[in-house]
């Protein structure tokens, strides 16, 4: 609208990269305000929902300069357009007890793999990740990205009774109820007469409440790494979406996972790259075709935690039943044997 | 008619006034009942406010029954319970008596007559379940067949209350499932479009109304050797046999397509969580009467895993909720194919959007 | 299929309505048995999903033979084909303590209010009526009724403390937690420090689970009535759909009140006779048009008990925002000062 | 560039290595937190396993800074914090030091310096919100004004740990919501269809695309006074605003149509309940720059509403699934109308399909 606001065509912002998990030294903030200084507004927001430092306000003929000498300490272009964004990890590991991956690692991994799809935009419409360590989910990466990597763990919560005991010394047995057991989603938790706790962690869907509520007494297991979430989104076209289970679980620790992991990624931003519509979320084309039609294009095998239950419908075609049993029953017998040979 | 006398008018009354054929004690104390409980399983005892008590004993019936039956089961009420009695929901029979003593007799009475006397409570009770054959024009199998196999088997869950809470089993010869939502549901599935016989379609099919049943839009108007018919798009058809009533040519049943699903979880009652629809556990299951050991495995399998694992009060999609969907069918060994995942209309809601997950 | 099975055309079933509850006399079901022993083939379900006495296998011949006998001992014919269709009730006030209004005058008042409907089929498809005591829905009128009528309460759950600890006392406390406490799907209920039991009635949702497990201790209120929920029904179409709350709460115990149902009954089947397409049922009427225009059509107030929650979806006009407010506060200003005027 | 020199090659260096800029604690004991307290509001003390402990002091920042604050920032933390600092999700500074006694000169530092020391545990944190018109070409208010006038009614819920949980509020200026999902969101929300500009249509806009981004197909290609042009079917139209960043000339924004709509419910985290989308609960309330007053009440209604009622860890969503929409309605004493009933795809899975209502 440049009859109302003279200026706004000149008026063009720079998105960069900032460190992940967005720590700072006094140092760089600086320098970064230095070059700012020099060529542009001197506005700057920490940070842009995506997760972008977005330097506001250069004229056409500085955002050059500026970027130059951004990008000489070290800051790199965010993204922007049809292409892969820019994203954000949780402090995490950096200060965060409840952290199951290493998210630092992580981002940087990804993102650093696909620089191209960032600075060249030629996707269908644009790609955001995120990496939350744990399912509290400080980053938002569940609606706010089109993958996002949240960590989670198979083993058993740790407990140490003798906090619980302390904790319920503290609080009483009726908070203690109504509070924390009563809030377990599947009532996995049960106060024994001692007021010890009891885990079912079979039916524990690692919600994180009871760990949050007493974090002295309650930790995440032990064998911890991530799971996947793909297609989330805001409303455009469709209405919301969140991103729904696509790995259950990932270990993320060896050279080995994270090669893994990146291998995902790209099969991920292929399939989105070649089947998706103009200007459509992968959510969208997730929603368009089916899952068990995207799982099938990202070779990935269905599992029952994908869904919430499977199908109250009985509308669907199920000629091909018994094939699909015994490709479950080959997976299983190699699973078996798999395990068998680690013994 | 084809006789030329004048018709009788009917008297429209409608509903019938169930209160002359009542017992008495119920009519006495109607909507002044205080609490109840169970003796033993298969028998009922309420307490009203004024005092009054009254003990029913539920036993099974077939549903559907032979004049013979009827008759004996209205011998057992003259002897023994003061000549009423009632049925319930699921088809069971119950008589009541006004005082304990008279519960024991009446309990022998039923069993030395062959009817199991139980149903009631933590129990599996009758199976509801459909027509098929005798009845209904379309039915891919016979229900009351599956029905009677599977009683056989479940008779024992029948006569004591010892599973979590209370288990509804329905099955339905068809898909269209005039059976509804069962904790365990058996319904027969077609697994191929219908192959249409031409010759028939002219003379006894109303093809608007066919093309307009389908719920995907698979069938179309078409000539077939220059007369009138009908052709599905077989990528499109879903099998759901919606076209079979309306145009019975539309040959959807066969020994090959016509096969069983076993559903869980269907629940109607709001306590504790909201009433839910059954899902999909197997389907593929042969239609291999006279006994379909297939599927009384796979229930059986199902059953016993409920029984075992699931705490009290706990319905079967509630027990199945907790633990999770993987759990469940780990612990049944039952296969989770792509068939599981729904793609019907709404299907993005089924998905897990959340972290909450099992393993 | 007449090669198959050749005598099946000639293989008539007599749909027959039962006295409501189904109470039978045995001296009534004798008499049903000998008509039937005469004119039919003396095979009978008692009772058919819908509720009917089913008699099965009859000669076109014999049809009205057998039906005027049964006609003359009091018996009715069922409703068939795109009819009003015969009813159930639960065994509801007749013996159980859970009942909150009459099901037998409920269910005869409408059923035979409307008997029309049901013997000169002209409604666009069936329409079921279906009549439990309360939301333990006996007779599963939730998913199989287009309009179900379930009792329900909106005052206090009565509660009797003594009992309450006699309970635990029997069953122990962890196990009170676990089956009770923890189950209560709003966490309405708190067990005190003393075994009594605190609930937040204005939270309860009548859920009945403390009720059903504990009979002696606790019942439902002394305000009785029902609710009704409409649009249940099986798959055809478009999947399964169970009835959605359209009267949250209405009583049932004065003429006053019967009349008021049936009057909403007819605007009911009205607007399904004239606004359904042909072989829709009621409840895909409803999801055509959407709740708000068949709300308008019979005439019924919006309230947030209707719905699980608002609208997640920005996709919505609403220029007449202001106007709808009106009609709120309206509504509003009136309630209040007719509740003034009873004062 | 309008210069002809040789442009430098630029180093794709991608997300930059955070750990030459980390605080040496946080470096040191990357991954081996163990757990965590708050010393006060604002304070976080984190115990790593191998004994080492540092403490987090949060402040509010506004997001969209200048280089004065950023250097004012940077002073504090070069003398009260070693030197380092980090951003949270929602645009808070927070500086780490290693032994108790740095907290609270730095605390007194950051609120002489104007910072509001806070935003932790069961506080309101800072609004998330998006630029307005500073940025964005499409927005219908200024959001960072609103967050203005919403911040100064709420700085005391920042700086205490007094609400039930944490309450995220998010403010978008347009109906895109860039702000996502909150406890309390503030949205634009227009209530017009969108005025043409013919005149500019032809030159600046890609016809089809702009045909391709409306949720319910009601734009449709025109001829206007002989030049193609587009048209909007205003009866279909739900005034999302989709048409416009495509495509200027089509005018949704205006003082009249331009209202703003409060949200609430929403949540990300998987903390007990499922994350969840915000629910509406007042649209049509007025743009009304420079303090929109309208809003603030709303807002403040809900907020203590929630802070008088919810219980303990209850997020504002989870309290009132708890209570009841009814309820919520009738303690905030907001209207519900029909325009809260959903008619969205998939509408018909909001309604309440069960027995389960408040009174
Ligand atoms: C700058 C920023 C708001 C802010 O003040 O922080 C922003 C600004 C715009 N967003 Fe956004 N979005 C910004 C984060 C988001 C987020 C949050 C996030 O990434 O976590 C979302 C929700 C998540 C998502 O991706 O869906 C978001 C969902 C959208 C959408 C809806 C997309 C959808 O598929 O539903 C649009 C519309 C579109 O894509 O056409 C959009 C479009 C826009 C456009 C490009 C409007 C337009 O179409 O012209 C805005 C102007 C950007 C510009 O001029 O450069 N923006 N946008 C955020 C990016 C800053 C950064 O890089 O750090
Ligand atoms: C007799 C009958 C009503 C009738 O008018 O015929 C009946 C009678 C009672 N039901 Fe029922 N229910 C009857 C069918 C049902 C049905 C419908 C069905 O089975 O098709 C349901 C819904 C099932 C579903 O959800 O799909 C039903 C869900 C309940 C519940 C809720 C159970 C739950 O936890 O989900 C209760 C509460 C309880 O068990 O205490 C209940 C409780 C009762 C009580 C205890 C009520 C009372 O206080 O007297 C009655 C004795 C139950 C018993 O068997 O121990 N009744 N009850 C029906 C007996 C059917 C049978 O022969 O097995
Ligand atoms: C006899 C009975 C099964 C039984 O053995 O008990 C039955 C039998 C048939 N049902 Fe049913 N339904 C029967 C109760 C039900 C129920 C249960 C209920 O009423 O509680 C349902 C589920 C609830 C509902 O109404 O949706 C039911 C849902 C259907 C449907 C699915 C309708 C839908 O809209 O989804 C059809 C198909 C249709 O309407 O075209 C159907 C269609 C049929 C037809 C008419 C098949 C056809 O289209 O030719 C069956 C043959 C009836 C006949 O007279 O030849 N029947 N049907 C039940 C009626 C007995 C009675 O009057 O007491
Ligand atoms: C610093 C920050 C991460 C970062 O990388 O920047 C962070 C840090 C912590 N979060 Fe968070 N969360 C942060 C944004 C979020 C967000 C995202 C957001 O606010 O936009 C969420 C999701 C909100 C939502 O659901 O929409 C979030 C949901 C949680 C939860 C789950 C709360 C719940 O009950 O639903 C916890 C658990 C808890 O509170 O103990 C949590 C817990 C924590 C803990 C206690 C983790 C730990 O053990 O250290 C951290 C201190 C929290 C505190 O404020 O008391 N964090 N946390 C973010 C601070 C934002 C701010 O300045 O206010
Ligand atoms: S998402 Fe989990 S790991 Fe990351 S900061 Fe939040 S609580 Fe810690
Ligand atoms: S983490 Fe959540 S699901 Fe697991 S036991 Fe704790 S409260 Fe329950
Ligand atoms: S389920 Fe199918 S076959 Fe069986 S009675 Fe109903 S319509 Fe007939
Ligand atoms: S079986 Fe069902 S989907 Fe297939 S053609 Fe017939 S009506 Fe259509
Ligand atoms: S629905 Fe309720 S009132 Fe009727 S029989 Fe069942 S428990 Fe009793
Ligand atoms: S009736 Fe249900 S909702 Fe109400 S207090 Fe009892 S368990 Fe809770
Ligand atoms: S919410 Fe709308 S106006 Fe605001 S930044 Fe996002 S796209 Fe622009
Ligand atoms: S405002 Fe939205 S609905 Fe209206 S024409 Fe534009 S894109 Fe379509």
């Amino acid at each position: 609208m440049p009859d109302k606001f003279p200026e706004s065509s000149e008026f063009h912002t720079l998105r960069i990269i900032p460190p992940a998990g967005l720590h700072y030294s006094t140092d760089l903030l600086r320098k970064m305000c230095d070059i700012w200084e020099k060529h542009g507004s001197g506005l700057i927001a920490l940070h842009g929902q995506s997760g972008d430092i977005m330097l506001q306000g250069c004229s056409s003929e500085n955002v050059q300069k500026a970027f130059d000498e951004l990008n000489e300490i070290g800051f790199d272009l965010g993204g922007a357009g049809p292409a892969l964004r820019t994203s954000m990890n949780c402090v995490g590991h950096a200060r965060c007890e409840q952290s199951c991956y290493d998210e630092v690692r992580t981002h940087r991994t990804v993102i650093n793999g696909f620089l191209d799809e960032m600075h060249r935009p030629a996707l269908p419409y644009k790609f955001k990740f995120k990496f939350s360590g744990c399912p509290n989910d400080c980053v938002n990466a569940i609606h706010r990205a089109d993958f996002a990597v949240i960590g989670t763990w198979r083993d058993d919560i740790q407990v140490d009774q003798q906090e619980v005991q302390n904790y319920v010394a503290k609080v009483g047995r009726k908070y203690m109820i109504d509070v924390v057991i009563t809030h377990c989603p599947t009532r996995a938790l049960s106060l024994n007469d001692d007021d010890t706790l009891e885990i079912d962690n079979k039916s524990c869907v690692r919600c994180m409440h009871c760990i949050n509520v007493m974090t002295k007494a309650l930790s995440p297991g032990k064998d911890r790494g991530a799971m996947v979430l793909i297609g989330g989104k805001r409303s455009l076209k469709v209405g919301d979406f969140l991103g729904s289970v696509i790995v259950p679980f990932m270990k993320l620790e060896t050279d080995e996972d994270f090669e893994k992991l990146k291998d995902f990624c790209e099969t991920v931003i292929d399939f989105f790259a070649e089947n998706a519509l103009e200007h459509e979320r992968i959510g969208e084309t997730i929603d368009r075709i089916g899952l068990a039609n995207f799982l099938e294009g990202i070779g990935v095998e269905v599992d029952p935690n994908m869904v919430n239950h499977p199908r109250t419908s009985s509308y669907a075609r199920m000629d091909d039943w018994d094939q699909e049993v015994e490709k479950w029953r080959a997976r299983k017998a190699e699973a078996a044997s798999a395990s068998e040979a680690a013994e | 008619m084809s006789e030329a006398t004048q018709p009788r008018r009917p008297i429209e009354s409608g509903v019938m006034d169930p209160f002359p054929y009542m017992h008495p004690l119920l009519k006495k104390n109607y909507g002044q009942w205080k609490w109840h409980d169970r003796l033993r399983p298969g028998v009922l005892h309420h307490v009203a406010h004024g005092g009054d008590e009254v003990w029913t004993v539920r036993a099974g019936t077939q549903r559907q029954m032979d004049l013979h039956t009827i008759r004996k089961l209205c011998d057992i009420a003259d002897q023994h319970a003061e000549g009423h009695m009632r049925f319930t929901t699921r088809s069971n029979a119950e008589f009541m008596v006004s005082t304990e003593a008279q519960v024991g007799p009446l309990v022998e009475k039923l069993q030395d007559e062959g009817f199991p006397v139980g149903g009631t409570g933590a129990s599996v009770s009758m199976i509801s379940h459909t027509q098929g054959w005798l009845h209904c024009d379309i039915p891919g199998t016979d229900a009351s067949g599956v029905v009677k196999s599977l009683m056989d088997e479940l008779h024992k869950e029948f006569i004591q209350e010892k599973m979590p809470n209370r288990v509804r089993i329905t099955t339905s010869c068809c898909q269209i499932n005039c059976g509804g939502q069962g904790d365990i549901a058996i319904n027969v599935q077609y697994t191929k479009p219908p192959k249409i016989n031409h010759d028939l379609v002219g003379n006894v099919c109303e093809r608007p109304a066919v093309i307009a049943r389908c719920p995907v839009a698979a069938i179309r108007p078409a000539m077939v050797n220059g007369k009138p018919s009908l052709e599905v798009d077989e990528k499109k058809c879903v099998c759901c046999g919606a076209c079979y009533p309306p145009c019975p040519p539309m040959q959807i049943n066969g020994p090959e397509s016509t096969k069983l699903a076993v559903w869980v979880g269907g629940k109607h009652s709001n306590a504790r969580s909201k009433p839910t629809f059954h899902k999909l556990v197997v389907a593929g299951l042969p239609n291999n009467p006279p006994r379909w050991p297939e599927v009384t495995e796979v229930v059986t399998t199902i059953l016993y895993a409920y029984k075992k694992n699931a705490r009290h009060w706990e319905r079967m999609g509630e027990w199945i909720e907790r633990i999770g969907w993987p759990r469940f069918f780990e612990l049944t060994e039952l296969p989770f194919t792509k068939h599981h995942i729904d793609d019907w209309r709404g299907a993005r809601k089924t998905l897990n959007t959340s972290t909450h997950v099992y393993f």
